[in-house]
């Protein structure tokens, strides 16, 4: 059959970023700016373009059998256990491969020019194609040992990319810090798929699909918790969400591809991809929708009051992920799938937007030292807008059906908790995401150097290169607080190139329109009837009556509305002086626990870099060295400490030598008694 | 009874050759333990040789063997020869150091 | 013999002997320990006369008093070593250990012998004269017949000992600068 | 006149003392004939060297006997003839062989080359050794005690020129006519125990008579053995031995380490083994304790030397602890790894002290800090010193590790687990010792250190030549190609 | 099997090259080198045959070859290779002249230097060969000599400590493992009547009910250990490792990680798993016990070390705990991840190594602090460690991870929690090695470490097959695994005939495909 063929060589999806990055690693640099760049985008587009006919080939199948495995070769065959290099095409996978190349082929063109002229261009692209090898691989992966081999990619990837300014050390260690918070999590999938084996004798998913629900109860909810740990890392959940703000340090279209549109979503596949342990735990799926819900709650509060442009972003960013496995939790995978697809929509566009001002402000970051910049940079500022008006669920966008959908699925599977604090959370996303929006686009221009000050420019480098200790226990960055940056421009703020502006209004074009893909009508539900062969037998939670639901959606809508006002009341003319916040003002404490996170970061780097590092030095030089090594040593000392006796009894008088030998004597002849008197 | 009567009626066994000779044994050797002087320290190994002769002798008697006795013969001959090693070693080393040598002094070697 | 009863030498002599070997020992000149010496060797003869071992005892005086304690004595003379030792012991501990020593040594050989020295086989190599006879004819014979070996190698033993004095202290032919360089590391 | 019936003479048995006896005589008559006229030193060589040769090949002919007609004794006992003999004779006639080697080209740097009598000396002193061989009567084991011990004693003192040398005579000699006047009262108590000094004659009697009062033959046999250890270097009757090795001319050390070694181990096991087998878990207990003694205190007190020879010396106590383990086991097998051992420890150490002459250094001395660099500026010599040391530190492919292999066999096999075990541990803590004198040689001198000039360096003449490559040559052929030597052992232990 | 001595030729062409060496004359060094090189790939060439030869699906020895040597002592020539000794020997084939290749600008006593390392090269192929007892012990102990001389002759500063320690403390392990052997030899001759140091035939008398009592195996059992505790080394048997790491030459440091390390692993799967398998059994929680101390422990020290070497030296402790857990899970799993890791950690270690030994050669130090921003100047350089770096570290796609999932994964199943503990060994691993990366490698580079010469084309020549290798076998490991299986099998078939082990639900599969198990 001629789709099945052509669904044979889904394989050829991840290849063509593969040999993109093996091109570029080895002959990058011969290729050169841009043209490596337009190489890696042509690929990606290439690869859309196969995913595409994937999807066609998927559709042309009936529905329950749109599921196919290709193997290439058996990768791990160890005992019984045999793992092949497979890759699975199902709606599932086949949407998020849709979405990587799709998104990825944007921001990929989008870092042509961001990029432009940087001294490793190629290098930059050879990661960006690896990297989308792997979260190919990852969705794609026919087992769980093949999607780890993905998720460690990426994570691989995003370690490179995060860290791409090496010479930074803020980004070098925030390279670390995103690398090693991740293995975390994989600590959790690892064992996971020790319990996998254990339980299924097979790491395939085939194999999870037919065993899962045979399982008991506790087995399930331990696979599906230490599952639930990996995505918290990867997914950067509350608990381990704290590399994420730190990885803004990479490259802006790293943060909008890595840490918005796709890697940080690989937590919300795995839980769905692995939805019958959750399904079958049932406890699990809870966990899962309450950390879901404090994560969006919790890193709403913090976006509240960051003065810098990505990092209100990045906790978007993890406060938006909380929504999806919100949604998962309550068993609304499809709704989690949608917002996945919307997030990265919007998220995207406001990235790439964030990037463009950065980029035409000469590497300006903080919000205070913005403003006004719609004039300068309107495509941006538009497309931006548009992503704002999504992101705070304004109908008709994306954005209003996929939060609304999540938060209509939470209400009526009863769980009013988490559907109160998404509730909540929608308030502050309308509130951070209006201000941020104002502060850079509205309001009055604070980017202009006030001549008083213009002796101290190079005080922006300073802050740049500001002493941080060489060492990942440094403190984490906390930008909140920090005095603000004498402003350094030279001369206007300007927008961006051609292959900047187009992948932000396309992005923000379908954050617009995505929400066609599934409306919460009967009929319209596109998605969620695309996704149900691999969500087979999962009832999503219905509206119970359309009245209801619509009344859901006009709360959930007045609630961002609110948010919106609430900032577009304090910023409506910008900082009247960029060293005072308003909002500090008025969360007054709050505002100093919201700014640093929570202190969550701040508490876990003086634990490591306090006791537990004097501990391990402790270790290191006391124990290992003085009671260990030294034990060995002593024991050599011992010995030399007989032979320096030794050396001292042989006193080279004769007289004393042949004392020696009576003493043998008599010690013989004292054995002799000895002997006599037992026998 | 009169004390040479009581030592006469006291028959003279051999153990009392035997235990003479384990006396004189420990004397040589506490003798070559004490002395400084080389030749002394020799002397005293003569003692130690004619203690082992005087038990040779009392065995000899002892057992009614013939052997006891021919093996002194032998000891005999390796003392003498060993004192005259002994002595020209001696010479040789007072050759060289006329001031005093006792045992004692000489302790290069040692360690 | 009969004249004396055997107790009255033995106790005599061996008195005698022991004494005059706490001589050799105590004496501190060693012209003084060379004269005990004799004492002690010939006291010693005269337990082996006591003993019928009569070849033993005459050659006892002549080789052991007559040779060797006079090659002592003419060594001391000829060496000037007939200095007195200082009476305390320069190494400490040395002289109570050694009577210790000598003591246990003693007193261990005689309780491990107490009554029971002689266990062994009767005669195994010939028996000896009866009493008040000499054993001169039974020891030769067996000097030339059991332990004819030994007796030969002892003649190699003197010839050793004739060559290592004379390559020891004969006058060397030696370049003064070697001895030379030998007394200046002595006192060093 | 009385008849007196001369005992049989055997003279196959006899000739390989009296071919070296008579060598040595040769040699004195030969020094007197030509007194000062001649070169005497060189045709006295050749004589001893012959007169060796001629003893080998007798000990060949006694081999070929032994095997045909089993062993025999001869000359009322006195004197046995069997496989371990002639073992310990083949050891003990090449082992003076290469000392001899060895001994041209040190005398000539020493200057004291004139002497003859050296050569006779050792010969006589090889005869009292090959008597020690063979020897059946405890009067036997002493006289051959002092014809062996007396030569060395001059050999000891040899080197009058140097106050260490005279110092190592008369040490020497001094604790060794008290070690003999102890092992003489020893033959004494255990005659009076059992009536006999003949071996077989003792070993018959206690076969046939239970003895109720043991106290004197016991004390017969400790003295016996004090008398012995005090010859092989054992621990706490070693104190003489770092003394006299260091200061005995390296030469004679070499001989000492390895033919009296063999000798007086050859009189230990014979006395054990024939006379009191029926106190073998007696004297097994005492070995054990003599052997883990020699084991500690070779390999500690070697720790710290700083006079290579002296470290010799301590390995050499070390390894008397070695081949007590193999005698301490009480059976055949034991007996067989104390051959192994001996045979193949007589070429390691002649080699390493082939090295120590070649070394030359002013006045004999040898501190191992002088070896400093010693890797670059004498490569082979080096690279030789090395080779021998690590045989003696057992590592495999050498000879060193193929006899520690047997004499631990052998404990093993006889359950000593206790010695199994000390032996290997102290087996690493001599590698240390062995390691430090490498190291010195070989590590890469730090900036600061100066490296020492050769004083007096030693021409490696054709002798010298020959011992080194002999004795690499059969460390090497040992211990890849072990059989020929444990069978022989095998055969001279069972016949 | 093959009429040819293939096994012999192994082990003695690296030998004879050795003795061809010392017949060049000292003034040409390059001589040395070449008749080194020749030697050595000559070597990798019969290695390479062997595994082309090399039956897979059979468990047994293959190649076998027995001879005499010295009867009288029960000792024979016997070599034999299985599916635990082939890769060993491959992995040391393929060191050797990437290890002669890295030390090229090594001009001190080249000719001395050459003669050792082929030595050694010997000496290793002889120990992972060898079936009788006393000549893998000959092999054994003789390997100690030329890695001493190594390391002594061509260490850095505090060489002379190093050198004896290493040889010190590791002979008196093996010297428990000597008293061991002849015990046990010895003991079989009493009850049989025969004396030989066959392993087959030793082994084959353990396991039988007749052989050994309860308590003498344990003692024989921990004799052979101690000798391979602290070769491998096992916590707390470590501290001779990080010394001689930071003060042997690169080539050394290569080669000790890569292989002689591995010894201890070999030793325990060889022989004391096929000669006391019911102590195994009964201790193998002590083992594994240690084993995850090692991998928890090895990371935390590795972390808090200023010397990169140290910081290799004491992930290769982390590492040798995965070993240990795979090896003492008793399962097909462990045992296979086990003799994976023993086969991928030579290539990542070996490839840091020679890296952190061409910094070396640029800079004289090797204090992280003394670096900073190689990445900029040295980019290709910093390309290799980096990917080292990740290939050590486990991430899938390269050698490493296999090894480790499949030890993990192993003792997973025999001791749930102890895997959960040694899981965090993948965290921790990431957290000393990125450290130390981004203190090395990141920042801008300042004096010095700013103009450092990148990578040359020899340089490249000696890292990259060693990572390309792992890359190979960590996406298609089942060239190793069909070879290494087989014999893994039988090892467990071993256990559960003879020591009763009862083997985890998850690892219970049908051990009778194993052909060829003696």
């Amino acid at each position: 059959m001629m789709a099945r063929d052509l669904l044979d060589l889904v394989w050829l999806v991840p290849l063509l970023p593969l040999a993109g990055a093996v091109v570029l690693l080895f002959a990058g640099k011969r290729i050169g700016d841009p043209k490596a760049g337009w190489l890696a985008t042509g690929l990606m587009g290439l690869a859309f373009v196969w995913s595409v006919v994937m999807l066609i080939a998927l559709l042309a199948l009936p529905g329950e059998a749109r599921s196919h495995v290709s193997n290439v070769f058996t990768w791990l065959s160890a005992g019984n256990l045999h793992v092949k290099l497979g890759f699975l095409a199902d709606p599932l996978s086949v949407t998020w491969i849709l979405l990587v190349t799709g998104v990825g082929s944007l921001i990929h063109l989008y870092a042509i020019g961001y990029m432009h002229g940087d001294e490793r261009f190629s290098r930059f692209f050879a990661y960006f194609n690896l990297f989308a090898t792997a979260m190919l691989v990852l969705v794609l992966a026919s087992s769980f040992l093949l999607t780890f081999l993905g998720w460690e990619g990426v994570g691989l990837c995003s370690y490179l990319l995060i860290g791409f300014w090496f010479e930074r050390k803020r980004a070098s260690s925030a390279s670390v810090k995103a690398f090693v918070t991740n293995r975390v999590g994989d600590f959790g999938f690892m064992i996971a798929m020790f319990f996998i084996v254990g339980a299924l004798g097979s790491l395939d998913y085939t194999a999870m699909a037919h065993g899962a629900g045979g399982l008991s109860k506790s087995t399930a909810t331990a696979i599906a918790l230490l599952l639930f740990l990996a995505c918290i890392g990867k997914s950067a959940q509350i608990g381990l969400h704290v590399w994420l703000p730190d990885a803004m340090e990479g490259p802006t279209p790293v943060s909008a591809l890595i840490h918005a549109a796709t890697m940080v979503t690989a937590g919300v596949y795995l839980v769905c991809r692995a939805h019958p342990f959750f399904e079958r735990s049932g406890v699990a799926m809870d966990v899962v929708a309450v950390v879901g819900a404090l994560t969006a709650l919790i890193a709403g509060t913090v976006a509240l009051v960051q003065p810098d442009i990505k990092r209100v972003l990045a906790y978007s960013t993890v406060s938006q992920l909380g929504y999806m496995f919100l949604a998962a939790g309550v068993g609304a995978y499809s709704i989690a799938v949608f917002f996945v697809l919307a997030h990265a929509f919007y998220k995207a566009a406001l990235f790439l937007g964030s990037g463009t001002v950065i980029h035409g402000t000469e590497e300006t970051q903080d919000l205070r030292r913005m403003g006004g910049l719609r004039k300068y940079m309107p495509f941006t500022a538009a497309g931006f807008g548009i992503a704002w008006f999504t992101i705070a669920g304004l109908p008709p966008f994306s954005g209003f059906w996929a939060k609304d959908g999540v938060l209509a699925a939470a209400f009526y599977d009863h769980s009013y908790f988490v559907w109160a604090i998404g509730l909540l959370a929608a308030l502050l996303t309308g509130f951070y995401m209006t201000r941020e929006t104002i502060l850079v686009f509205g309001g009055n221009e604070r980017f202009r150097p006030s001549p008083a000050v213009e002796g101290t420019d190079g005080a922006a480098e300073h802050n740049e290169h500001a002493a941080v200790e060489h060492d990942i226990t440094a403190s984490p960055t906390v930008d909140y607080g920090m005095p603000v940056a004498p402003a350094h421009m030279s001369h206007d703020p300007h927008e961006g190139s051609p292959t900047m502006i187009f992948p932000v209004v396309v992005l923000a074009g379908l954050a617009m329109i995505a929400g066609v893909l599934e409306l919460p009508f009967s009929g319209l539900e596109f998605l969620s009837k695309w996704l149900e062969p691999t969500f087979k037998g999962i009832k999503s939670p219905e509206p119970t009556s359309f009245l209801s639901g619509f009344g859901l959606s006009m709360l959930a809508v007045a609630v961002g509305v609110t948010g919106i006002v609430i900032a577009f009341r304090l910023y409506r003319r910008g900082l009247e002086d960029p060293e005072v916040d308003p909002v500090d003002a008025k969360l007054g404490g709050l505002g100093r626990v919201f700014g640093h996170a929570w202190y969550y970061d701040e508490g876990i780097a003086a634990m490591v870099g306090g006791p537990l590092r004097r501990s391990a030095q402790w270790l290191a030089d006391v124990f290992d060295q003085k009671v260990l090594d030294g034990g060995v040593n002593g024991v050599a000392r011992i010995f030399g400490a007989a032979g320096v006796g030794m050396r001292k009894l042989q006193t080279g008088l004769v007289r004393q030598y042949a004392l020696g030998i009576a003493v043998g004597m008599v010690a013989l002849l004292i054995w002799v008694f000895w002997r006599v008197g037992v026998a | 009874m009169s004390g040479a009567g009581v030592i006469a009626s006291f028959g003279v066994t051999p153990t009392y050759y035997l235990v003479f000779a384990a006396i004189l044994f420990s004397i040589g050797a506490v003798g070559l333990l004490v002395r400084r002087n080389v030749l002394v320290m020799f002397m005293c190994v003569e003692l130690m040789l004619n203690a082992v002769n005087v038990t040779f002798v009392a065995f000899s008697r002892a057992l009614n063997d013939v052997s006891g006795q021919a093996i002194v013969f032998f000891v005999l001959v390796v003392a003498a020869a060993e004192v005259a090693v002994g002595l020209a070693i001696i010479v040789a080393i007072y050759r060289r150091r006329r001031n005093g040598a006792t045992a004692d002094d000489i302790d290069l070697l040692q360690g | 013999m009969s004249i004396i009863p055997e107790a009255v030498l033995f106790f005599i002599f061996a008195g005698l002997a022991l004494a005059a070997a706490l001589g050799v020992v105590l004496m501190r000149n060693p012209v003084h320990s060379a004269l005990s010496l004799v004492s002690v060797l010939i006291s010693i003869a005269v337990l082996f006369v006591i003993q019928n071992a009569q070849l033993l005892a005459a050659v006892q005086v002549i080789v052991y008093a007559g040779a060797i304690v006079v090659l002592f004595l003419f060594v001391i003379m000829l060496l000037g070593v007939d200095r007195s030792e200082t009476l305390s012991d320069p190494v400490r501990g040395q002289r109570p250990a050694a009577i210790l020593l000598g003591l246990v040594t003693a007193a261990g050989l005689i309780a491990l012998g107490w009554n029971h020295w002689a266990t062994g086989a009767l005669s195994s190599r010939g028996v000896l004269a009866p009493a008040r006879s000499t054993n001169i004819k039974a020891v030769a014979e067996s000097l030339f017949t059991s332990f004819l070996w030994p007796f030969e190698m002892t003649a190699v033993l003197l010839v050793i000992a004739v060559i290592g004095g004379v390559v020891l202290a004969r006058r060397s032919h030696l370049p003064a600068d070697v001895e030379l360089r030998d007394l200046e590391e002595q006192d060093q | 006149m009385i008849a007196i019936a001369a005992p049989r003479v055997d003279w196959y048995s006899i000739a390989p003392v009296v071919t070296l006896v008579a060598a040595g005589l040769i040699i004195i008559l030969f020094k007197a004939i030509a007194r000062d006229r001649v070169r005497t030193y060189e045709p006295a060589l050749l004589i001893g060297t012959i007169g060796l040769t001629v003893t080998a090949f007798f000990l060949t002919k006694q081999w070929s006997v032994v095997i045909d007609g089993g062993p025999t004794d001869s000359l009322a006992h006195m004197t046995a003839l069997d496989g371990f003999s002639i073992f310990v004779g083949v050891v003990v006639v090449v082992s003076a062989i290469l000392m001899l080697l060895l001994s041209s080209d040190y005398l000539v740097a020493r200057g004291i080359q004139s002497r003859p009598e050296y050569v006779a000396l050792v010969l006589f002193s090889a005869a009292g050794m090959l008597m020690m061989a063979g020897a059946n009567d405890l009067i036997v084991v002493f006289v051959a005690l002092e014809v062996l011990s007396i030569p060395l004693y001059v050999l000891a003192a040899y080197d009058r020129t140097r106050a260490r040398s005279l110092e190592a005579g008369i040490k020497y000699f001094v604790l060794g006519a008290f070690s003999s006047a102890v092992l003489l009262y020893g033959v004494a108590l255990t005659y009076g125990a059992t009536g006999t000094t003949s071996l077989v004659g003792i070993q018959n009697f206690l076969s046939a008579n239970v003895l109720s009062h043991e106290g004197t033959l016991l004390a017969g046999m400790v003295l016996l053995l004090v008398g012995l250890a005090f010859k092989v270097a054992a621990v706490p009757f070693h104190m003489w031995t770092p003394d006299v090795y260091e200061g005995a001319p390296s030469p004679v050390t070499a001989f000492m380490a390895s033919a009296t070694k063999a000798a007086g181990f050859a009189a230990l096991i014979r006395i054990l083994y024939t006379a009191l087998p029926q106190y073998s878990a007696d004297w097994r207990q005492l070995l054990f304790a003599l052997a883990v003694l020699s084991l500690l205190g070779g390999s500690i007190g070697a720790l710290f030397q700083t006079d290579l020879k002296r470290l010799l010396a301590y390995s050499s106590i070390g390894h008397a602890g070695y081949i007590l383990i193999g005698v301490q086991s009480g059976t055949v097998k034991g007996v067989q790894s104390a051959l192994v051992y001996l045979f193949v420890y007589a070429f390691m150490t002649i080699g390493a002290f082939a090295v120590v002459v070649a070394l030359g250094g002013r006045d004999d001395l040898h501190a191992i800090s002088d070896l400093r660099s010693y890797g670059r500026r004498r490569p082979v010599l080096a690279a030789l010193l090395a080779f021998f040391l690590l045989a003696q530190a057992g590592i495999p492919p050498t000879a060193g590790f193929i006899a520690k292999l047997a004499v631990f066999s052998a404990a093993a096999a006889a359950h000593s687990y206790g010695l199994l075990i000390v032996g290997v541990v102290t087996s690493v803590i001599a590698a240390f010792f062995y390691l430090r004198v490498i190291l010195t040689m070989y590590a890469a001198e730090d900036a600061d250190e100066t490296i020492p000039v050769d004083e007096t360096p030693v021409a490696v003449g054709l002798p010298l030549a020959t011992v080194l490559v002999v004795c690499v040559a059969m460390t090497i052929w040992v211990g890849v190609l072990p059989s020929i030597v444990i069978d022989f052992a095998r055969d001279a232990s069972l016949i | 099997m093959g009429g040819y001595p293939i096994l012999t030729a192994i082990i003695f062409t690296p030998l004879i090259g050795a003795l061809l060496v010392l017949l060049t004359p000292a003034r040409r060094p390059e001589l040395a080198r070449a008749v080194g090189m020749m030697a050595s790939m000559a070597t990798l060439g019969f290695a390479a045959l062997l595994v082309w030869k090399f039956h897979t699906n059979f468990g047994g020895f293959q190649f076998t070859e027995h001879n005499r040597w010295f009867d009288s002592l029960g000792v024979g020539y016997i070599v034999g290779v299985d599916g635990f000794s082939l890769f060993m020997v491959l992995a040391t084939a393929v060191l050797f002249p990437i290890g002669l290749l890295a030390s090229a600008k090594m001009d001190e006593r080249v000719k001395a230097y050459t003669f050792w390392f082929l030595m050694l090269e010997g000496a290793i192929l002889g120990i992972f060969l060898s079936l009788d007892l006393i000549a893998f012990f000959v092999f054994w102990e003789a390997m100690l000599v030329p890695m001493y001389f190594l390391i002594a002759g061509w260490g850095s500063s505090n060489r002379k400590y190093a050198a004896t320690k290493f040889f010190v403390y590791t002979a008196a392990g093996s010297a428990f493992l000597l008293a061991a052997a002849i015990a046990l030899a010895f003991l079989h001759q009493s009850a049989t009547g025969v004396l030989t140091f066959d392993y087959r035939v030793l082994a084959n008398w353990t396991v039988s009910r007749s052989g050994l009592s309860t308590t003498t195996e344990y003692w024989l059992f921990f004799g052979f250990m101690a000798a391979f505790a602290i070769k491998l080394p096992l916590v707390p048997f470590h501290t001779w490792l990080p010394d001689v790491h930071t003060e042997a030459p690169t080539a050394g440091s290569v080669v000790l990680a890569g292989v002689i390390l591995k010894l201890g692993a070999y030793g325990i799967l060889r022989f004391a798993f096929g000669l006391f398998p019911h102590a195994s059994v009964k201790f193998a929680p002590l083992f594994i016990t240690l084993g995850v101390i090692g991998i928890v422990y090895g990371s935390i020290v590795a972390a808090m070390q200023k010397d990169a070497k140290r910081v290799i030296a004491y992930s290769s402790v982390a590492h040798m705990g995965f070993i240990v857990i795979g090896i003492f899970s008793l399962t097909v799993f462990g045992l296979d991840g086990a003799s994976f890791t023993m086969v991928s950690h030579p290539l990542t270690t070996g490839a840091l190594f020679l890296v952190i030994g061409m910094l070396y050669e640029r800079r004289h130090t090797r204090q992280i602090d003394a670096f900073g921003g190689i990445w900029k100047s040295a980019p290709r350089l910093t390309a290799l460690f980096l990917i080292a770096t990740f290939a050590g570290i486990g991430l899938p796609a390269f050698s490493g991870f296999v090894g480790e999932f499949l030890s993990l994964l192993g003792t997973f199943a025999a001791h749930r929690w102890w895997a959960v503990v040694a899981t965090t060994g993948v965290i921790l691993g990431a957290v000393y090695m990125l450290w130390m990366f981004q203190r090395v490698f990141t920042g801008v580079p300042e004096g010095e470490n700013a103009t450092l010469a990148d990578a040359n084309g020899r340089e490249l020549l000696v890292v990259v097959p060693l990572l390309a290798l792992s890359l190979f076998i960590g996406l298609y490991p089942k060239p190793v695994l069909d070879r290494v299986e087989p014999t893994v099998k039988c090892v467990m078939r071993n256990f559960e005939q003879h020591a009763d082990v009862v083997r985890p639900a998850a690892d219970r599969m049908d051990l009778n495909g194993a052909k060829g198990c003696s």
